[in-house]
Formats: structure tokens, sequence, C-alpha cells
């Protein structure tokens, strides 16, 4: 296990003639888990995608563990340890659930399955059916465990509780402590509800307009007004 | 009361499972409902079905008081009962000024002209420039949909449903995916509209429905489990083992 | 009574040549989603292979039929990397634009070196001749037509539906981005699945001969019955397929024989009816 | 507030002076290149002519496809009902008024569009290419079969056009049929332009990216597709008219279905979704074929095919809709 | 000075056999009697309709007559695009030679075409003899259901009828059938003793003779007539043992056995690179330069296609297929029909052997149409 599973240089992306991120860099330590949070349009999904090979990267270099993956495919960055939920779920919706989780296994077996049944019990009865015929919810928790299923190293998250149901959202949110607790699994997430990603991240980093505004701890942002007024616009934290 | 909308032991199976099992509801102008439930409980297919994109295997729906259980999703709009998307549902290569414009010109029965611009229409332009204003999306308004962040795609979808005017409005949870600072637009575009509109609102941000439901009903394995006010909902044990789980506890509703 | 039994039989033989020779299609339409309109020119590679193998070179047939099947992909695979690469996930009508691109070349190119006369593989002494039937004879070769069809069907069933590549296969084609981001090589399962589409269309273009005899023009002349097969049945599916290629050749057939001289009003006015009731085919797959 | 609609009013008026812009240059463009034609290939009206009916058949097409999302491969099927029709009116009916044949080719050309329309907007997708097919097959089964109207495989032959407005003749040179061709092409071009960014133009478009979209909003989408195949059709029918009128024989390759795909390739080559895609599509395609064919008459069919493949390498969105690509992006860096 | 010649046909696409044999034809005449007539060089412009495409064919002619400046339009293998260009022929003043489009009416749509090809009713009509005098009295007519294959029914029906034969069944089929079984079913139930086909020469005739065989038909001794197209000799390699004993009427076998023939056949062999690949249409557009070069030597080079066509009416000479004159009514060629059966000659090739002939014949197609 490398003491820094990712390592973030300079990094800079957009789309065709637009850039969105500029320079952002950042590390973080084994079994971390980085809150990313940032307003709308600020390059959050930009960020993650880039992080997943599936941006275009004007500059910059991205390190995973030991590796060098800035000039690696998307696949390649997945056998190396890199899990990504995006936001817009992207369910196969030709496949049946358990095809859809089938894909994110990763060469592990079969029986494996069952650690994502076990995390979400309405995936099992709905294992038939196809991706397209699932309920919002359904496919965001059929995304999540998907990637789990990977046993990612960093597992890069955008937006995981958007359309979930609080009791699902609070489970999901512990399930993610525990993985990241047992120190296999590094956590990049975003979310919109500030409190619930600043309850479960040990560190954040705010976007705005693509490069890094703030970063620190939970705790020393819910007290920096200022900056959660400027940066999230949001009128302060309990 | 009068009720502008209706539903009358509505059904659905999808191969088996009973999705939406002999769910009867009404509402009247002006309300402000909420429908929760948990993943899969049903809702968005309720929606589909009351707005015509599937059909039911039974039941009625009634919009002010004519029933429309076999007029197809156009006739409904047409009658005023309009929705937005939950995965939102835009014309990628459109900007949202044209979205809003079609909106406009449709629901003025205007949208079949051959000839001029909507861009050369004052009256269009002003409204769809005070709703994209209302929505935060001034900026953004002749860009290419497929260009602008999802957050801001989730506002434009509810630009579009409130720029047909209707009488009654379905909001498929329609702050997900919009960030908390954005979520206040949402809310103040839904308190300005007109006090007859009933609206019915799906949504996971417990905070928003009970900052905007007068009335929740919850909707479990395809039934109403629950209908009334928002402070009674947290009391009820059923609502919160299949749903609310912990935020019951937390108060919010207080 | 005869005369139905007679017309089944012949519609099972000319359903099952259409299948063999169109399956190929259904794989990189339904599943690559790759309008490929060049399918025809592949299967006439193949034809013209077998045909240079077993007439000039004097090669038994098996052997012909292998050295078509592959001689075909060893030509196919830089046509996928340089060209067809290119336009996985682009919209249909650039596809469209690129494959009839690739077929003009493959015709020239055909005219060029073998000529526009009809080339033939001769069959094996196996192979020629009729088996009766006892109401009736049918060609043997047609028989083995028949058992091509059902042993590829089969195959191609187990590999898209059964097998660890035929989900990553399909995943990659709902989403290839998503797929990549999950560790599916993307490019090696697109390039695999090229290949056997393409190894199905030589193999199809081979044993169809004795039906749709090879000539530069085969890559266009047969274009449109591949199509209309293809998506009759709903692109993707094999028994989706299968039943079309049965059903159109059964129509077909039977058109033929009570109407010869309306067949093709009957022929088209079938498809017309069939996908009016299924808009997306026989056997569409959902969502798409 | 005020201030979004004040820019916005700005903007509005911006776009719409850059429009009606577009609008004169696109006329200018297609006389100006119809001036140049005729000054450059004197001798070649007649190609000329040919082109500037299937250029009307092409942006037919493009209404259908690059405005609705319509797959066809049977567009043929209006371009040869209206030649039909208004060679059937000369043959058989004498009507040879030259405006009263592109008359009867723009009204034969509407009804098949209507035809064509009910039946194609059954399915989506693959299937509803197959329907195409189907349709363009039948199409030309029946000009086959009704021989004695329309002549079968051996054509309507025998159409004598009177000389346009009394005066202009038809012969060989072409020079009428040419000029006649232009009025029409700049005409019909300007009346679309029209009705492509019209409110109805929207919704079109709409429906072409998510009918489902379009129903949630009131409209009908079959409705504005009918419409559209109908004006499709009466323009695809004037090409056909032209078609008749200028070669005097009407041949059953003009309802094949060889012509409605090669129509969708000269769609695709310029670009779809721009009117003035679907003519450059035209020029260049029948343009290159004719030179490349006179060059080498034997193998020209594989210059064309690397000509396509070159097209979707080098410019995937078509030929204008590139070039436009790359001035909107300059446009937008320079802004 | 350089007199220019335009030929259009079908030099790409499903029928650039067809247009290769033209050039070949035109080349053989060329290298045989030299491409200079009298003072004037003759220079052959090639344009390419691959499909009937009658708007394509009226265009490349308008541009071949008014930009390239040619004084003769040749070639045309489809009706249709023969019938556009014939209105233009008296206003540029040129006149038109078919080598091969087959529809009898096309020479009365001016005075200005002259036909060195054959007619369906031409090589259809002696075929009735043939099988009446075969002893089969009971035939079924199956012809591709389009212009050539109905002339081909007509033909045959007349000829057949007025020997006192009987046509139990016509059918047409679709000209893109691709399996004949059906058909040879219904020809098994008609109880014919004899088929007469036509099908346009290409793929589809190999189809069409196997499943005559492979569904017995052969077998139960039920006779096959047809015009010669069917049986074209660069399909027989292809088409072989099947094809074997066909009878067919046609105005041009490769083999005929004559000087004039041999000395074309090297020669267009020779043009033609492969020559398997020879066909009827090469002696067509053989003849028809002769016609051309007629042509030239009685206007002097000059500009004139009435002079010109005045001169070779009622025109005779011994082509490779054998005597032939042009008709001055009607402007069509008159030649001999040819009995032919398909046959295997020593070194394992196929051939279709000439048994019998029909002398001078006209085009009973013509007389029909009035
Ligand atoms: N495909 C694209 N092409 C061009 N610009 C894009 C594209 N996608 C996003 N953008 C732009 O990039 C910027 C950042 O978008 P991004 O999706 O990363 O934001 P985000 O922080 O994730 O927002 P949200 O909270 O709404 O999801 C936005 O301004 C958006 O307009
Ligand atoms: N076409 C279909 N075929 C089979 N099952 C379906 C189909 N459509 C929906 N379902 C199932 O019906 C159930 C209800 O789905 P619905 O989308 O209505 O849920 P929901 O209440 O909106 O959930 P969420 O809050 O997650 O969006 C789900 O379990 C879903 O899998
Ligand atoms: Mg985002
Ligand atoms: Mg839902």
């Amino acid at each position: 296990m490398p003491a820094t599973p990712l390592e973030v240089e300079n990094l800079s992306a957009g789309y065709g003639p637009t850039r969105v991120l500029e320079g952002v860099s950042f590390s973080v330590p084994a079994g971390a888990r980085l809150a990313v949070l940032g307003r709308n349009g600020m390059g959050k999904t930009t960020l993650l995608a880039t992080l997943a090979g599936q941006t275009r990267r004007y500059d910059g270099r991205i390190v995973l563990g030991e590796t060098d993956v800035t000039a690696l495919p998307s696949a390649s960055r997945a056998w190396h340890g890199l899990g990504f939920v995006p936001q817009a779920r992207c369910v196969f919706p030709t496949l049946t659930v358990e095809e859809n989780l089938f894909v994110g296994l990763k060469g592990r077996p079969k029986s494996a399955l069952q650690e994502a049944y076990g995390m979400f019990p309405r995936l099992y009865e709905r294992r038939r059916n196809l991706g397209s015929q699932l309920s919002g919810g359904e496919q965001q928790m059929l995304s999540t465990a998907r990637s789990i299923l990977g046993r990612p190293s960093v597992l890069l998250l955008d937006e995981p509780l958007e359309g979930l149901a609080p009791v699902i959202c609070e489970e999901l949110m512990k399930a993610f402590a525990e993985l990241a607790k047992t120190g296999d699994m590094t956590i990049l997430l975003v979310e919109q509800r500030i409190q619930s990603a600043l309850d479960f991240a040990d560190q954040v980093i705010v976007l705005e307009r693509g490069r890094i505004a703030w970063s620190g701890t939970p705790d020393s942002l819910s007290k920096d007004h200022a900056a959660v007024e400027r940066l999230l616009g949001v009128g302060g934290l309990h | 009361m009068s009720t502008i909308f209706e539903v009358r032991s509505l059904k659905r199976s999808f191969g088996g499972l009973a999705v939406t099992n002999n769910v009867s509801l009404a509402m009247a102008p002006g309300d402000r409902v909420a429908l929760i439930g948990p993943n899969g409980a049903g809702k968005t297919t309720f929606v589909n079905l009351v707005t015509g994109n599937l059909t039911p295997d039974s039941g009625d729906v009634l919009i002010g008081g004519e029933s429309v259980t076999r007029i197809d999703a156009t006739g409904r709009v047409r009658r005023g009962l309009v929705r937005s998307f939950q995965v939102t549902r835009l014309f990628q290569e459109m900007t949202p000024a044209e979205h809003v414009a079609l909106a406009v010109l449709q629901r003025d029965g205007r949208a079949g002209r051959m000839f001029g611009h909507f861009l050369a229409m004052p009256e269009v332009m002003a409204e769809v420039a005070e709703l994209l204003g209302k929505l935060g999306l001034s900026e953004l308004m002749h860009r290419r949909v497929s260009e602008i962040a999802y957050g801001q795609q989730r506002l434009l979808e509810i630009a579009v449903a409130l720029a047909l005017k209707p009488r009654v409005l379905l909001l498929d949870e329609p702050a997900a995916g919009v960030p908390q600072s954005d979520t206040g637009r949402i809310e103040q575009a839904l308190a300005d509209l007109p006090a007859d509109l009933a609206v019915l609102m799906i949504e996971h941000d417990m905070d928003l429905v009970f900052r905007f439901a007068k009335r929740v009903i919850v909707l479990a394995a395809g039934t109403i489990i629950f209908d009334g006010s928002p402070s009674d909902v947290t009391k009820d044990p059923r609502v919160r083992e299949a749903y609310l789980g912990s935020y019951a506890n937390a108060g919010h509703a207080a | 009574m005869q005369t139905v039994f007679s017309i089944a039989v012949d519609a099972l033989a000319y359903g099952m040549v259409l299948f063999v020779i169109s399956i190929g299609l259904s794989v990189t339409m339904g599943l690559m989603r790759v309008v490929n309109l060049a399918h025809g020119a592949f299967a006439m590679i193949g034809g013209y292979i077998a045909s240079y193998a077993a007439r000039d070179l004097g090669l038994g047939y098996g052997f012909a039929v292998l050295l078509a099947v592959f001689g075909t992909i060893v030509i196919a695979v830089p046509i996928e990397r340089l060209l067809y690469r290119r336009i996985y996930g682009a919209p249909e009508l650039t596809q469209v634009l690129m494959t009839i691109g690739i077929t003009f070349c493959i015709i020239g190119i055909a005219n060029y070196v073998f000529g526009p006369t009809l080339k033939t593989v001769p069959l094996p002494p196996a192979l020629q001749g009729s088996v009766d039937l006892g109401f009736r004879s049918i060609a043997t070769h047609r028989i083995f037509a028949i058992g091509c069809g059902l042993g590829v069907a089969v195959a191609l069933w187990y590999l898209i539906e059964k097998t660890a590549f035929g989900v990553k296969l399909r995943a990659a084609v709902d989403n290839a981005a998503m797929a990549a981001a999950l560790g599916v090589r993307t490019e090696i399962v697109y390039a695999v699945s090229f290949a056997v589409a393409v190894g199905l269309a030589a193999l199809g273009g081979v044993v169809g001969a004795e039906l749709l005899p090879v000539e530069p023009y085969y890559a266009l002349r047969y274009m449109v019955t591949f199509l209309v097969v293809v998506s009759v049945g709903g692109a993707g599916s094999i028994p989706g397929a299968l039943v079309a290629c049965l059903l159109l050749g059964g129509i077909d057939t039977a058109g033929r024989y009570l109407v010869p001289e309306f067949g093709e009003f009957f022929f088209y006015l079938a498809v017309i009816a069939i996908v009016c009731v299924f808009p997306r085919g026989l056997a569409g797959r959902a969502g798409q | 507030m005020t201030m979004a609609t004040m820019s916005d009013a700005l903007a509005g008026a911006q776009g719409k002076g850059r429009r009606r812009g577009r609008d004169l240059a696109g006329l200018a463009v297609i006389l100006g290149l119809a001036v140049v034609g005729y000054l450059l290939f004197p001798n070649n009206l007649a190609l000329l002519t040919r082109m500037t009916a299937i250029a009307l058949l092409v942006l037919s097409l493009d209404l259908v496809t690059g405005y609705c999302g319509v797959a066809t491969l049977g567009h043929a099927a209006l371009f040869g009902t209206g030649a039909y029709a208004s060679g059937i009116a000369a043959v058989h009916f004498g009507i040879t008024d030259p405006l009263l044949m592109l008359a009867c080719g723009i009204l034969g050309g509407a009804v098949a569009g209507l035809v064509c329309g009910v039946v194609i907007l059954r399915a989506h997708g693959l299937p509803q290419l197959v329907l195409s097919i189907a349709l363009i097959h039948l199409f030309h089964e029946f000009a086959n079969k009704a021989s004695s109207w329309t002549g079968g495989s051996d054509g309507l032959a025998g159409i004598a056009p009177d000389p346009l407005l009394g005066y202009f003749e038809f012969d060989l040179w072409g020079r009428t049929a040419y000029v006649l061709g232009i009025i029409l092409l700049a005409l019909v071009f300007a009346l679309l332009r029209l009705v492509v960014r019209s409110p109805f133009g929207m919704l079109c478009r709409g429906v072409k990216e998510d009918p489902i979209r379009i129903r949630a909003m009131g409209a009908s989408p079959k409705l504005a597709l009918m419409k559209m195949y109908v004006i499709s059709g009466a323009v695809a029918g004037a090409g056909g008219a032209l078609n008749a009128i200028s070669t005097q024989v009407v041949g059953l390759d003009s309802l094949s279905f060889t012509l409605s795909a090669e129509s969708l390739v000269m769609l695709v080559l310029g670009g779809t979704g721009s009117l003035f895609g679907a003519l450059t599509g035209t020029i260049v395609f029948m343009f290159f074929e004719d030179v490349v064919s006179a060059a080498n008459p034997f193998h020209w069919l594989t210059m064309v095919g690397a000509l396509l493949i070159a097209v979707v390498l080098f410019a995937p969105k078509g030929l204008y809709g590139t070039v436009a690509d790359l001035a909107a992006g300059r446009r937008r860096a320079g802004r | 000075d350089t007199i220019k010649i335009g030929v259009i046909g079908p030099f790409s696409g499903p029928f650039a056999l067809q247009g290769k044999n033209f050039k070949a034809g035109i080349d053989a005449y060329m290298a045989l009697n030299g491409s200079k007539v009298g003072d004037d060089d003759l220079e052959i412009i090639y344009r390419d309709v691959p499909q009937p495409d009658p708007a394509q064919s009226k265009g490349l002619a308008q541009e071949l007559v008014v930009k390239e400046g040619v004084q003769y339009l040749a070639g045309f293998y489809f009706t249709p695009d023969a019938m556009a260009v014939t209105p233009l022929l008296e206003q540029a003043n040129v006149p038109l030679v078919i080598m091969n489009a087959a529809t009898s009416a096309i020479v009365t749509k001016s005075p200005l075409v002259v036909r060195t090809s054959f007619t369906l009713w031409q090589t259809s009509t002696p075929i009735a003899q043939v099988a009446k005098d075969a002893g089969v009295s009971k035939v079924i007519s199956v012809v591709s259901d389009y212009g050539p294959g109905v002339d081909a029914e007509n033909a045959f029906k007349k000829g057949f009828e007025a020997a006192g034969g009987q046509i139990v069944e016509a059918i047409r089929m679709p000209l893109a059938t691709n399996d004949f079984s059906p058909i040879m079913q219904r020809v098994k139930d008609s109880g014919a003793e004899g088929l007469f086909a036509f099908l346009p020469s290409g793929p589809t005739t190999l189809g069409f003779v196997k499943a005559f065989n492979e569904n017995g038909l052969k077998d139960a001794g039920i006779k096959f007539f047809a015009p010669g197209d069917l049986t074209q000799e660069s399909d027989l390699p292809a088409l072989g043992e099947a094809a074997l004993g066909i009878q067919t009427t046609f105005h041009y076998a490769v083999s005929h056995d004559s000087p004039e023939n041999k000395a074309f056949v090297e020669a267009a062999g020779k043009a033609i690179g492969n020559p398997a690949e020879l066909s009827f249409p090469s002696v067509g557009a053989y003849d028809g330069m002769h016609v051309i070069y007629k042509m030239i030597e009685a206007t002097g080079g000059e500009q004139d296609a009435g002079k010109a066509v005045d001169a070779v009416k009622g025109l005779s000479w011994t082509s490779p297929r054998g005597p032939v004159s042009i008709d001055p009514e009607s402007r069509h060629i008159t030649q001999n029909i040819y009995l032919r059966e398909v046959a295997k000659a020593e070194d394992g090739s196929y051939y279709n052997k000439e048994i019998a002939t029909f002398e001078k014949q006209g085009d009973p197609g013509l007389a029909a149409l009035k």
C-alpha cells in the first residue's frame, strides 16, 4: 500500500476549446476521505472525469499509487485501481442488473456479486431487470455497487446520493466510511449536500472556476463563514 | 374545495410486479403536495401513468373533472397537466432560450408557425428572459445545452415546465443534482407560482420537502401508506422505518 | 399439401442461407451499433478467396472455406484499425457514408483485380447433387447451408449471451466511456467482435455462393436484403434474426410461388406489415 | 433581470441581423454559383440542370433527415412521383405548359410525401429505414407494373414541354431548363430558410432530439413530422418535375433505391441539418463524379469511395458542417 | 481533322462487363480497320451511365455534343437511356448508333437512329419454332418482369401459338429474384413439357439454371428454351455443367465459325484482356463502328446526320456474326439468328454450339408495334 494512492499535479483540462480546470494540484493519503465541493458548474465533475481519463487533459500529471497514469487510457487506469461513479450514473441500459454488475467485477469470481447484493438488497430483487427499467435511485445504487465490486484503491464518487432515499443515504455513507476506514480504499466525494459531505470527509477542497480556492479540514471550513458564503453560496453550516 | 386533479384506483404492473397498486388521490388548486417514498416505490411510474407516458392497467385520471385516461400525453399537457423529468430530457443541440421559447410558443398554439423567428418576437423573448433570469440561467441562454453543467440543466428542466403555465405541475426530483446554493432558486421559482396552481413534487431532499409541502404522501411498494401533514409524517413509524431513517429524529420538520 | 411442404422446405433452405450471410451484419449493426453497409463487400471478399483457392489453386472445399474466413479477417483487421475505429459511436449517417465509401472502393478493386465476370466456388462431390426427401428432392448444398446456419446461430448466441466477452461487448456498445472506466478494454473488444462479424460474412459469402454468385457488384446488390432481414429481426438479436430469416424467406418463397408477378409487392408489403406490428423488430433489444 | 433582458434583446437583434445577412448571402451564393456555372460550363448546362434537380431532392431529404431525424433510404419515392406526375400530365393529359407541369410535380410529390410519411413514421431507427426501403421498392414496382401509364422499364418518353412562358424553348443547349431550375432552386431555398428557422422548424429540431420531451410540452411530434414530410414531398416533387421537363423522359431510376441512397450520401457528404450542407453535398458529389467518371469511366467508383472515406476522416460533420463548425469556433474564440 | 465519337454505356457498376464489351468491340474494329477514315482521325470519348438513368444519359449526350463536339453518338445498353437522347439528335445534327438497347420502339423515335444489335422480338421469335419442332406443344414461359422480359414473352407467345403450340402459363417474376426454387416448383406443377425463359444476362441466370437442375426438372425431361442472353459466353464458365444442353436462339455466338469472327475474336480478346469476358455486346459495338465508318466515308467527315444515316440505309456486309444488313425502312439490323446448344469443348470449356440458322431475320417487334 503506497503512502499516497493519488497525486495530482498542475492538472488542466476541458472540453474542446473550453478550459474548465486550471492548474489543480493535490494529493491524498491512503484511506483518506476527500470531499470536493463547489458551486454549480465549477468543474467538480470535470475533475473527476479527468482523473478517470474521460475528458481532454491539457496539462499536468496524475499518479496513481506508484504509476504515472497520465498517458494511460481509461481502462488501464481502472486496472491500476481507479473506480469511478459518474454523475450521470451511466447504467448500461440493455444489460440486466446482474450483467451490469458483472462488468464491474474486473475478473473477480462471480460469487463476489453477493457483496453488491448485500449492500443493496433492492438490486438483488431486480437482478433480472434491464438497466433501463430501473428507477432513478436503483440506477444510482447499481452504479455505485458496480464500481465498488472492482475493489478500487481510489474511488471517485460524483454525487452518489442523488436520488436516494434518506435511509439509504445514511447507510451508504456509513458503508463508504467503513471502506475507507479499513484502509483499502481512498475516496473522493463530490456532493451537493454540504453537510453530508462534511460529516463524511476528513479533508475538503473547494473548487472555484476550475481552481482550488480553498482546502483544509471540514471543521475549519465550517468555521470559515466567509469562505462558505463566497465559495459555496450557502448562508452557513450548522 | 374543488378538485383540479384526481386519480382513481390506478394500477399498473410490470411482469407480475405491481408497481402502482390501487393508488387514488385528489388535489385542489393551490395544493402543494410532496410525494415521497423509498427508491423503486413507484413514484416515477405514477407520474408516467398520470401524464400518459405509460398506460395504466386500470384506473382513471381526471383533470378538472374531465377524464383524460384515454387522451394521449400531448392532450393532457394541453389540458394543463405538465411534468418535469427525473433524468433531464433536454435537446442537447439547442439553447436554453430555444427550449423556453418553444414551450411558450407551444402553449400559445404558435409552435406550428412557419415564418418568423422567436428572437424577433418581443413578447416571447420577454417571457423567456424573465423565466431564465429567475432560475439564474440568463448568462447561459444562448449556449448549447450539451455545454452546460448538469445542475444548470436541472434548472432549465424546471423552466420549461413553468413556461407551459400548467394548472397541475408534477415535478420529479427537481432538486436532485442541483447544488445547495441553487435549490434556493427552485424554491423561489416555486414560491412565485400562481396561487391556484396545484403542485405535486417528488423529492428525496427532505429539507426541501418540509419547506415546500403542506401535505405529504408516502408511497411504498406501489401503495399509499401515508397521506397527511408534514408534521405528522415524521411521527409515522412505518414511514420512519421504510424511508426517513434517522432524519425523523433530527427534528428538521419542526 | 405436398405443395405446402415443398414451399416450407424451400423457405427453410432459403431462409437459412439468408441467415448465414446476414448474421454477421446483425453483430456489427445490433451489437456494435455500426451501420456496416460494407458487410456485403466482406462476404464478397470471402467468396473471391474461396473461389480462387478452390478453382485456381485446386484446394479442397473445407480448406477454401477456412482460408476465406481467415483471409477476410486478415484483410479486414487493418481496415478496422484505420477506418472503422473512427466511426464507432459516430452518428449513423456518418457510418453510412464511410461504409458506402469502403464498399465502393472494394467493388472498384475487385472489378480491377478479378474482372466483372461471375466466380463460383466448386462444391466437393459430397455436396453436389440432391437428396431425396420422399415427396421431393433438395440440393445437398442447401442442407449443408441449413446446418451451417444452425451451428452459427447456436455458437453466436452462446458467445453473446452467455460469455464474459458477450457481456463486455454489450456494455461497451451501450456506453463505451463507462465500460472503459470499469476496466473493459473496449478497443480489443471491438476489434474481436469486428473480426467475428467479418468472419461470419465471409463464411456466408462462401456458403451462399450457390444462390448469390460472387461478382464485383455483389457488395451492393444484396445489401438491401441483408439490411431488411437484420432490421426486421431486431438488430443484435440472434434468435430474432433467425426468425426473421425464416419468416421472410417463407414469405418470399410463398409469394414467388403463389403470385410471382406480384412477388415484390407481396414481400415488401409483408415487411411493412411486420415492422408496423413490431416497430423495434421481432426481437429488438429494449432500451435501444 | 433588466440587465439580462437588455443584453438578450441586443443579442437577439444582432442575431437577427446576422441571420438576414446569411439569408441574402445564401441567395447570392446560389445565384452567383449559377452564373459562374453558366460561364464556366456553357456547354454542360444539362449537367448543371440535373444538379439543380437533385439539389432539390437533397434539400427535401435534409428537411426530414437533417431537421427531423427521420432515417430514410426511400426518398426518391417523392422525387420520382413528382417526375411521373408531371410526365404523365404531359403525355397522357396534354398538360405541356412547363409551369403547369411543375405544379403537377409539386402536387404529386406532396401526395407521395403524405403516403410515405404515414408509413415511415410508424417506426424509428433501423426499422424505419427498412420501411423506407420497402416503400421505395413498392413505388418502383408499381411504376414498373403500370407500364401503360409509365412506360415501365423503357421509360416514359415523349414528354414535349411547351416553350416557357410561351417564349423560351427547351432546346439542345438547355439554357431555358437551366434558368428555370436556378430560379426554382433559389425560390425554394428562400422559402425553406424561412421554414427551418421558424417556430415550426425549431419544433422539428426538438422532435429530432427527443420526441418524448416534445410530447411533454404538449406538441404532437407525429403531426409536425407529417407536415414536414408533405413540405418535403412538394420540394422533391418540384425537383422531379424539373427533371422531367428538362430530360423529357422519366425512367424508373427516378423511383429507385439507388437514387435514394445516392441522395442520402450527398446530404451526409455536405452535412445534415443545414440547407447549405445539402447544396454543398450535391454540388461536390455530382461534380466530382462527373469529373472522375469522364476521366476514367471504368474505375472511377474507387475514387468516389475514397472521397467519401476522406470526408468522414477529415470532415466528420460533412463538408459544410465542418467548415461552419470551424468558423463558429473561431468566432467564439475571437469574442 | 479529328472526328469525335461519343460512346455512352455502363462502364462501371453492375453492368460493367457489358460496357467493357462495348469498348472491346470498338477497339477491335479500330485495330483491324485502322483508326483513320480517309484523312480524319477518330477519337472515341467514353461516358459512363452505370445503371439506367435517362437524365444522366441525356446530360452526358448533351455535353458530348455541345462541349466535346462529337459528330456521332453510339453505345447505349439500356432502352430509357437511348430514348432520352433521341429528342436531341435532330437539333444536334448527330446520328445515334445503338450498340445494344433492345426495345423495338427506339428506332421509331427519331429518323437518325440506327441499330446494330438486336431486339428481343428478333431473337425470341425463332425459338418458338424450335420448340415446336422438338415436339413440345405445352410450354410455360418464365421471364423477368421488366420491358425486355415482357418483349421476350410476347414474341415467344406469338410465335409459338402461331406454330400451333400452347402456352400453359406465363410467369413474370421480379428482377431481383435470388432463389428460383419456388418458380421451378410452379414449372413442375404446370405440367408443361418445355420451359421458355428470359432473364437478363448476369448473376441471376446462374441461380435460375441451377435451380432448374436441382429441382429435378432436367431429369424430368422438361426442355429448356431461351434467347441467348441466358447463356452469354462470359457466364458460361460459371454455369458450366449445369447449362449443358440448353437451347437458345441468338444473333451471335463467340464460337461462330467464320474467318471474320476469328479475326474479331482475336482482336477483341486482346482488347478486353481476358477473352473469357467476351460477350455479345462486343459484336454490336463492332458492327456499330462499321456503320459509323461508312457514315464518315459517305459524308467525307462533314457533320451531316441526315446524309450519314441515308448512306447506311440498305448497307450490307459480313459481320463476325454472319451476313447482315441495315433495313432501309426501320434502320434496324437484319441478321441471321442461330439456334445454339451449350456444349463442352475438348479443352473442358463450355461454348454455345451453333446447330441451325434462321436466315435474314428482321424485327418482328416493329410490326407488332403497329
Ligand atoms: N461537454 C462540455 N462541453 C463544454 N463545456 C462543458 C461541457 N461539460 C461541462 N462544461 C462546462 O464546464 C464547466 C464545469 O462543468 P462541471 O460539470 O464539471 O461542473 P460541476 O461542478 O460538476 O457542476 P454541477 O454541480 O452542476 O454538477 C461548466 O461551466 C460547464 O458549462
Ligand atoms: N419497464 C419496466 N419494466 C420492469 N420494471 C420496471 C419498469 N419500469 C419501472 N420498473 C420497476 O418499477 C419500480 C418502480 O419504479 P419507479 O421508477 O416508479 O420508482 P421511483 O419510486 O420513482 O423510485 P426512485 O425514487 O428511485 O426514482 C422499480 O423497482 C423499477 O425497477
Ligand atoms: Mg457535476
Ligand atoms: Mg423516480
